[in-house]
């Protein structure tokens, strides 16, 4: 379909796409320096002027997961020498790595992670299958109110998390869910649920209800008809909603900074912590930074499809 | 008012052909019908020649002047979209004048060329109201209203009927072509409805798959098709065709449809124009109206029986056995009483037409009845 | 009769299952409550401690202290800066996100090599933690080394430490990470205007100009606003980013306070009060935002 | 194989009754057309038996049995929709397999293929079992869903509408193919269209639907020639039956201004009526009575269809395609006095 | 070899997220909740000796600075047992006792004779409450105040040394009052060359700016308060802590550019980016500059006590560091007993100095081999017998925020009126907090 077009106009598309090229180069850099940062030695990563060549290294991770102190007298040639080479990489830097008797002590890193992981996967999978089919009912059923429900349904998403937090902390003081995995997959499945019930409302919509009647008529039971026919329809859309509920319970930070202190940490609350005392170690604080936005730039790249359509989804349809 | 010539257009999407050397010439103040499946390239057609679509060779001349490299807007022609292409959040007033406010004309000859063009569409009462809030008919005429008001040399039109109801068609066909008699701008009109373009076209012309057909008044197309495609793309019911034989049978020329099945009686004049090889592998098409039913025994016709009827109020389909081979006919309404019921038919030579099986060209053999 | 359908009572029953309300509402009471359980009824417990003077960190019980609370917040002129400074911080930064986010969908609203791959990159912003971002763009904006300063050639200013300036710095990071967002719900609103729309202009002579501002804009004005909805309530709850990237009084947003009250000074009563107000504030914006998106949608 | 009962159906949407105290009898084996415009509550009367509706009001009955409380599962009625008829990401086969597979029936693999095979013979679509649903032609999966609803082997089947989104050339060979099928399986069809021309042309029997209600029910030729009101008259045939005042007095009808006068025989009454005559009905040519103006003329190859007008009363006649007729012209026309339907001028019920 | 010692680390990984999701399960795990800063790390090469000594798991879990009291307290109000020990700030004990959320520690102190093991200040300021009631509910564990560092080489080049005995008539040398503190800051103040005079404290969150107020107050001779009585005008604001609140907002003026919104990290910087020529900073964060890893000026750089006021009235530095006490909430009290008995043995407190740990032990204190152990160990050594502190009522976080919202833009921008204008209002915001919670007369 292509329009015919004045050369002037032709000079002007090009205009617009050279701009838009570097547009998004310009958008790219802040991501560019913090992916490189997480490979830098550490001198070169506060330099004047700022260092854009370098030989990467993988130190800042070592140090991203291990335990370390500052050295603070010259330590044993002999040791250094014996020492396995990411050991020699944290001497070189004036530091070296805590260990229980004989093994290398662990920083709190990947069990933060870990708790992040947990929690989001947990949490998106209740919000998911919960929301599938509470998007069903909504899609497929009549109910007095629906309108209003549905409404309610996606103003629960409208509280400001901090509004929220101050109760739920409270309550679950009575209950002892703070600092509790539990307590943060619930969280986030609240916070999330009326969102997947929204999303999948749209998704479930677009599944002509004719391919559940076919199958009634059929002879199957309406709850066979779902499984057999809607939730495979529903597939992709369930997967983007899994990606949107997920990447909203990994990047979550102030529900998890008011309630958790340590066993249901997750990273977001926690990588800023790593700003240390003394001197900041920006290379430990990137690449942790770097391991923690992996996954969300990966399923951004992978599911990119699906996740433009859920994006814009609930906004075109209101 | 113009005269468009389209001169060798050819376009392609990568090896595929879209169009394919057409030539075109469309007379001044002539109502041509593009007509064809969807994906012939017939809208492709009208819309390289408003500017909207690249051609990659060949010429397309407005009143003599090479035009393609002209943008849409400079071309002088109006275009009317099948699904009318209103702007949603304008009113039908708006959208009228919008080609005019696009070049600044005055507010005083923007409402009084509007005006004039509502009154003469007569849809001066919904001047107010926005796209959504008109039937079809009405946008359809906005639309109409919008193509019109600035006086454009050629008048375009994409199925601009393609979203109207079935009855709304019919009225609206007879009022666009009042409205070509009265402006009596050249029009160039694309449709996929044989019906359409029997009724409304000066000229059809009929394109397949990127290729032209057939271009020639509605009794042309209709009553000679130059190939299978286009007989059996123009009328309803479908001709019927079937693949033949003919045998000289002393005054008269034999024709079967298949083995084995009682052969039709056909002028001798019928074998001559046949070499001796098509004779035997020849394609015959004949429109229901052709095939000549009687319940009665008659000199000339062969037995069948009746397989289906399908009674349309003011005539029936009826479809006969014929050997392996059912042949629609069409007949009074309830002339054939029963299915399984024995009739006689016969085919109308004047009404048979001839192709070659292999090109599916007609061959252009044209019989008088002079049988009976 | 094998595969005859059974219309005996008894065969019926196990053909039948569930009754559609049975299923309607194993299907959706469940959310509904847990909804309730998990939004609602905080809400209401909050209400309850708005009206006293509980203070969590102490085991003292709560005395009903009436609308106190609310009249010490409302005479408040600190709170109130809070509130101007969330003001300025929703208008900058929603109207950075709106003018980035719209102007990258008109340039990226043609056909061009890698669009979808481009597109998807811009979004990468909005995909991240904005705890995380907020840390990282720290990085960027130290006014001694970070690479900002140096590639715009701003010698030492120092965007977090100067209280003039923070809220700015703040917004702009924010703009990075939500432009793309609305960037993306204007290209599905400039993708929704019918490309018929464009051809019959063109056949119109409509000029690049005209076609842009009676017909382009008119028609994405609906999803822009939807887009100014979310990310005004977004920006109105911001927590984490400014949070995580200063702790300027200039850049003390609403929610900090909150969180300041409820965490840090423990006035437990108090910040269940503020929460409210807040919420109303919330609710009201939304509420005038959508009457006026009927309002367009209506025309 | 059965009979279909409705007695006094009512469901209604809200406020609007979408089927309004609808009585229906659809006899074992017949082939039955429901025939409306948009919204006249077809569908919803299939549904209603198909069990994907509960009537508000009112018995439903299929092979005597009253299906009131059961479920569209145990009904074991076949329903073809207009659109999304098969299951998506199933092969043609799969989607044939599926209904067999329920619980509710017993069918051992063995049957299953066996059936299937059957069914794809009769529809010849043999060559398509191995295909994905979503590579098949409009006129293909029409047909596969035909086939879907044969393999059950139903005590009735339902058909919404199955050809209107096919082109005009595949719905009319696929009209007679159906009519084909039903008389070879001779069951009870139950078909819903709003295309006059399917209904006319399938129908053993054609129920007339407007607003929720039986307008009138007969075999084609009655509807097409003993319209019940001016509704039924104007739905059926194409063009659309032409509608004129008049009146009559004395055996005779005054048209057109008293420019037509034609001698009525079947005519009972006196006083204003409103006349009906079908274009075939009206010959034109030069022999003719009475004179009009051209305004219009369609060739439809076959013969043309000519808009006369006389003064300000426009109407439609069919003429043979060898007329000469130019638009803007001038000819002569007459009505048959037998076909003339004459209708109430205010409530346009048939007077005949 | 590379392939294995990097499997090894991945196990070690996977192990730990393993050991974190089962950690529930053993009972032997004790955790210590701490600031994100060095001696936390030291802690935890202290704790990972016992650990080896009695299998009991230790971790010292930290978070930074700025939300440490915050997240304490969440945890504390929510009765959560995440922590079984916490070295809280001093400010804490308030709180911390009357809120329930320490255990007391009176008969610990009594049976393991803390209070003679500790120097004085530490087990006054870290670990009783109320004032002089003998209560105790802490640990003196880590000792710290705010100190300085100096540019050595910046104080001894003959040039400058000459150049400031002409402008200011005396010997360019540590300051010994705060007058000659802000003459050398203002004597090394040189903007065109990037170089500046003075890094002081001026973050508002938390008792960032108030440390560096602190001490000047207290070096002044004045005071917040009369602790045991809650009277707090005409202390507060008397005129030795308007000349101090003044001193300190001259001081503010030879800071490095940017200089409004700065804590420990930027202190430190001030040295190894070569910005100025004094930083004040908690001596707990001077190992980073004596490291020449992350001080490239380690080697000349020096360290100072807080100096005294006018007058050379006496010395007092702000109070910094911790006590440990035991979470009431923790379900492994017995355990976290037997931890601190090790903790407080001479051996313990010994090697705890050694690793880099403030230790209060006076005894380790005194000895020879501490104060030299490091360039700041001696400047620590006195401050430690000097310090003071801010009020460790519960409500200690809003006096903080009141006195914040008041003097910090004063420091910053002059804003709010004179000095003694702007100590007059928080003097009287602190009276009437004091009597909303029921405090004093």
């Amino acid at each position: 379909m292509a329009v015919v077009t004045s050369s002037r106009k032709k000079a002007f598309n090009r205009v617009a796409i050279v701009s838009i090229l570097l547009i998004t180069l310009i958008f790219l850099s802040p991501l560019y320096w913090i992916g490189t940062t997480a490979f830098k030695p550490r001198s070169l990563a506060t330099t004047v002027p700022p260092t854009v060549l370098f030989q990467p290294e993988i130190t800042p991770f070592i140090k991203l997961l291990t335990k370390r102190v500052q050295l603070t007298k010259a330590y044993d040639p002999a040791i250094y020498a014996a020492s396995p080479w990411y050991e020699q990489r944290i001497y070189d830097g004036g530091e070296r790595i805590l260990r229980v008797g004989p093994n290398i002590q662990l920083s709190q890193y990947p069990n933060r992670f870990m708790n992040s992981l947990i929690i989001a996967i947990i949490s998106t999978i209740i919000a998911v299958s919960m929301g599938t089919i509470t998007a069903y009912g909504f899609s497929r059923f009549k109910m007095a109110g629906e309108a209003d429900l549905l409404f309610f349904v996606l103003s629960t998403r409208m509280l400001p998390p901090i509004v929220v937090a101050i109760p739920m902390y409270l309550m679950y003081r009575v209950v002892g869910l703070n600092d509790t995995h539990i307590g943060l997959i619930i969280l986030y499945t609240a916070f999330n649920l009326s969102f997947s019930v929204w999303l999948m409302k749209g998704f479930m919509d677009e599944i002509p209800k004719e391919y559940e009647e076919a199958a009634l008529v059929d002879g199957y039971t309406r709850l066979q008809a779902f499984f057999k026919i809607v939730l495979p329809e529903a597939v992709t859309g369930i997967a983007a909603t899994a990606v949107f509920c997920f990447i909203t319970a990994w990047n979550e930070y102030a529900f998890a900074l008011m309630m958790t202190n340590r066993r249901a940490q997750t990273a977001p609350p926690f990588i800023p912590s790593q700003i240390g005392s003394g001197l900041t170690d920006w290379t430990v604080i990137a690449s942790g930074t770097f391991l923690f936005l992996l996954p969300v730039a990966i399923f951004t790249f992978a599911l990119r499809k699906h996740l433009l359509r859920g994006v814009t989804f609930g906004a075109i349809r209101k | 008012m113009a005269e468009i010539i389209l001169r060798d257009i050819e376009k392609y999407f990568g090896a595929v052909y879209v169009i394919r050397k057409l030539n075109l010439t469309i007379k001044h103040r002539e109502f041509v019908v593009l007509l064809g499946p969807s994906g012939c390239g017939k809208t492709t057609t009208l819309r390289a020649v408003a500017g909207l679509e690249d051609v990659d060779s060949g010429d397309i001349l407005i009143d003599g002047k090479p035009v393609q490299q002209l943008e849409a807007g400079d071309r002088d022609i109006a275009f009317v979209f099948q699904l009318f292409a209103l702007y949603p959040h304008l009113t039908a007033y708006e959208n009228i004048a919008f080609p005019l406010r696009a070049t600044s004309e005055s507010k005083a000859s923007v409402e009084a060329k509007v005006r004039a063009v509502a009154k003469s569409l007569q849809i001066e009462h919904l001047l107010g109201k926005r796209p959504s809030a008109l039937a079809g008919g009405d946008m359809q005429r906005v639309a109409i209203g919008r193509a019109l008001v600035r006086r454009p040399k050629a008048m375009l039109m994409d199925e601009p009927m393609g979203a109207l109801d079935a009855k709304l068609r019919e009225e609206m066909r007879t009022e666009l072509k009042r409205l070509h008699l009265e402006n009596e701008s050249t029009t160039v009109y694309v449709t996929h409805d044989q019906v359409e373009a029997m009724s409304l076209a000066d000229r059809i012309a009929i394109m397949n798959e990127g290729v032209l057909q057939q271009v020639g008044t509605p009794d042309d197309v209709y009553h000679r098709p130059a190939n299978l495609f286009v007989a059996q793309f123009v009328g309803s019911p479908v001709m019927n065709i079937a693949a033949a034989n003919v045998k000289a049978d002393g005054s008269r020329s034999l024709l079967a449809l298949g083995k084995g099945a009682a052969p039709f009686e056909f002028p001798k004049s019928l074998i001559r124009h046949l070499s001796d090889a098509k004779a035997n592998d020849l394609t015959v098409g004949i429109r229901p109206e052709g095939v000549l039913v009687s319940q009665t025994e008659t000199a000339g016709y062969v037995p069948v029986t009746a397989h289906l009827i399908e009674p349309l109020g003011a005539y029936d389909i009826v479809d006969l056995k014929v050997g392996a081979q059912l042949v629609r006919a069409r007949t009074a309404s309830g002339y054939v009483s029963k299915v399984g019921a024995r009739v006689w038919a016969r085919l109308d030579p004047a009404q048979t037409h001839f192709f070659d099986t292999r090109t599916t060209d007609s061959l252009r053999i044209r019989l008088v009845d002079g049988a009976h | 009769m094998a595969g005859v359908l059974d219309t005996s009572p008894a065969a019926r029953a196990v053909t039948r299952g569930w009754s559609d309300l049975t299923i309607r509402n194993v299907f959706i009471i469940p959310t509904i409550l847990f909804l309730i359980i998990f939004n609602i009824f905080p809400l209401i417990y909050s209400l309850g401690y708005s009206f006293t003077d509980f203070r969590a960190s102490v085991n003292e019980p709560a005395n009903f202290v009436g609308l106190q609370n609310f009249r010490e917040l409302l005479t408040d002129e600190r709170i109130w800066n809070n509130f101007w400074v969330t003001a300025k911080y929703v208008i900058v930064s929603v109207g950075g996100q709106m003018t980035v986010g719209f102007g990258l969908a008109l340039l990226l609203n043609r056909a061009m090599p890698a669009k979808g791959l481009i597109t998807t990159l811009l979004l990468l912003p909005m995909m991240m933690s904005a705890a995380v971002v907020g840390l990282f763009w720290r990085l960027l904006y130290d006014p001694s080394w970070g690479p900002l300063n140096y590639a715009l050639g701003l010698g030492d200013l120092a965007w977090l430490s100067n209280a003039d300036v923070a809220l700015y710095a703040v917004a702009i990071t924010d703009i990075w990470m939500w432009a793309p967002f609305v960037m993306l719900l204007s290209l599905a609103g400039l993708s929704a205007v019918p490309q018929h729309l464009y051809e019959a202009a063109a056949i119109d002579r409509a000029s690049a100009w005209y076609t842009f501002s009676r017909i382009t804009l008119p028609l994405v004005t609906p999803l822009l606003l939807i887009a100014l909805i979310f990310r005004t309530m977004e920006a109105f709850k911001t927590f984490d980013i400014a949070y995580i990237m200063s702790t300027q009084p200039t850049t003390e947003l609403i929610s900090i306070k909150l969180y300041k009250f409820a965490f840090q000074e423990w006035q437990t009563g108090k910040s269940c009060a503020l929460a409210y107000i807040v919420l109303i504030m919330v609710l009201a914006i939304t509420n005038i935002y959508v009457k006026y998106l009927n309002k367009v949608k209506e025309r | 194989m059965a009979h279909i009962r409705l007695d006094n159906v009512t469901k209604k949407f809200g406020l609007h009754a979408a089927v309004d105290g609808l009585t229906l009898d659809i006899a074992d084996g017949e082939f039955f057309v429901l025939l409306g415009p948009t919204g006249a509550g077809k569908t919803t009367t299939l549904r209603l038996i198909a069990g994907l509706e509960k009537p508000d009001d009112g018995k439903i009955e299929i092979a005597d049995q009253d299906v009131h409380q059961w479920s569209a599962s145990e009904r074991d009625v076949a329903l073809v929709f207009q659109y999304y008829s098969l299951y998506p990401r199933y092969t043609v086969r799969q989607n044939l397999a599926f209904p067999l597979k329920s619980n509710a029936r017993n069918c051992s693999q063995a049957e299953i293929d066996e059936r299937i095979a059957r069914a794809a013979k009769t529809l010849r679509i043999g060559h398509l079992l191995e295909r994905k649903t979503d590579r098949l032609s409009g006129g293909e999966m029409q047909r596969v869903s035909i086939g879907r609803a044969i393999v059950r082997e139903p005590r009735a089947f339902l058909m919404d509408e199955p050809l209107s989104n096919l082109d005009a050339k595949l719905r009319e060979s696929l009209r007679a193919e159906l009519k084909e099928l039903q008389m070879k399986l001779k069951s009870t069809f139950l078909f819903v269209t709003h295309d006059q021309i399917e209904a006319m042309s399938m129908g053993d029997k054609v129920g007339i639907l407007n607003e929720g209600k039986i307008v009138q029910v007969g075999t084609p030729y009655e509807i097409y020639n003993k319209p019940k009101n001016i509704f039924v008259a104007s739905f059926v045939g194409s063009p659309s039956i032409n509608l004129m005042p008049a009146e009559l007095a004395n055996g005779h009808v005054t048209a057109l201004s008293g420019k037509l006068k034609i001698v009525a025989p079947r005519s009972k009454t006196n006083g204003a009526v409103t006349i009906g005559i079908r274009s075939e009905d009206i010959t034109v040519g030069p022999k003719e009575q009475v004179a009009a103006h051209i305004h219009d003329v369609e060739n439809h190859g076959v013969e043309k269809i000519v808009t006369l007008r006389v003064d300000d009363q426009f109407f439609k006649a069919t003429a043979p395609s060898s007329l000469e007729l130019k638009i803007d012209g001038t000819v002569k026309f007459s009505f048959n006095p037998d076909k003339l339907h004459f209708f109430d001028a205010a409530s346009g019920a048939s007077r005949a | 070899m590379l392939r294995r010692n990097l499997a090894s680390l991945v196990m070690g990984v996977a192990f730990t997220i393993a050991g974190g999701l089962q950690s529930r399960a053993q009972a032997e795990e004790l955790t210590i909740f701490w600031a994100e800063w060095d001696p936390a790390n030291y802690l935890q090469e202290l704790a990972n000796l016992y650990t080896a000594e009695t299998g009991v798991t230790v971790t010292v879990q930290t978070t930074p600075w700025p939300d440490f009291q915050t997240k304490a307290f969440a945890e504390f109000n929510a009765k959560g047992d995440a922590f079984d020990m916490v070295v809280g700030d001093s400010q804490w004990l308030g709180a911390g006792s009357t809120g329930g959320h320490y255990v007391d520690l009176t008969n610990f102190f009594a049976e393991h004779k803390v209070g003679d093991l500790m120097a004085p200040a530490t087990v006054k300021y870290y670990a009783e409450y109320p004032g002089n009631s003998g209560k105790y509910w802490a640990i003196p564990l880590e000792g710290d105040a705010a100190g300085w560092a100096y540019r050595k080489d910046w104080f001894e080049d003959p040039k400058e040394k000459e150049a400031f005995k002409a402008k200011y008539g005396y010997d360019l040398d540590v300051p010994k009052t705060y007058t000659q503190l802000r003459d050398i800051a203002e004597f090394f103040y040189r903007p065109d060359k990037k170089q500046y005079g003075i890094a002081i404290y001026t973050d508002n969150g938390y008792d960032a700016m108030l440390m560096g107020i602190e001490g000047a107050i207290f070096s002044y001779g004045g005071d917040l308060g009369d602790y045991a009585t809650y009277k707090v005008d005409g202390i507060l604001n008397s005129p030795q802590n308007v000349a101090a609140v003044d001193m300190y907002r001259q001081l503010y003026q030879f800071a490095p550019p940017n200089w409004g919104k700065v804590f420990f990290q930027e202190d430190n910087q001030a040295i190894t980016e070569n910005l100025a020529a004094m930083s004040l900073n908690f001596f707990a964060f001077f190992p980073a500059l004596a490291n020449k890893a992350t001080n490239p000026n380690a080697d000349v750089t020096g360290y100072f006590a807080n100096p005294a006021g006018p007058d050379g009235k006496p010395q007092h530095a702000a109070l910094g560091g911790q006590g440990i006490s035991i979470v009431s909430y923790s379900k492994k009290q017995d355990a976290s007993f037997k931890f601190l008995e090790w903790f407080i043995k001479d051996e313990t407190q010994k090697k705890w100095a050694e690793l880099g740990g403030y230790t209060c032990n006076k005894s380790v204190l005194e000895s020879d081999a501490f104060r030299k152990a490091t360039p700041f160990n001696e400047a620590f050594y006195q401050t430690m017998f000097m310090v003071k502190d801010f009020w460790a009522v519960p409500e200690y976080a809003e006096l903080l925020t009141q006195i914040n919202n008041h003097v910090y833009p004063y420091v910053i921008s002059g804003e709010g009126g004179s000095a003694k204008d702007v100590l007059d209002a928080v003097s009287k915001e602190w009276v009437d907090t004091f009597k909303k919670y029921g405090r004093g007369g």
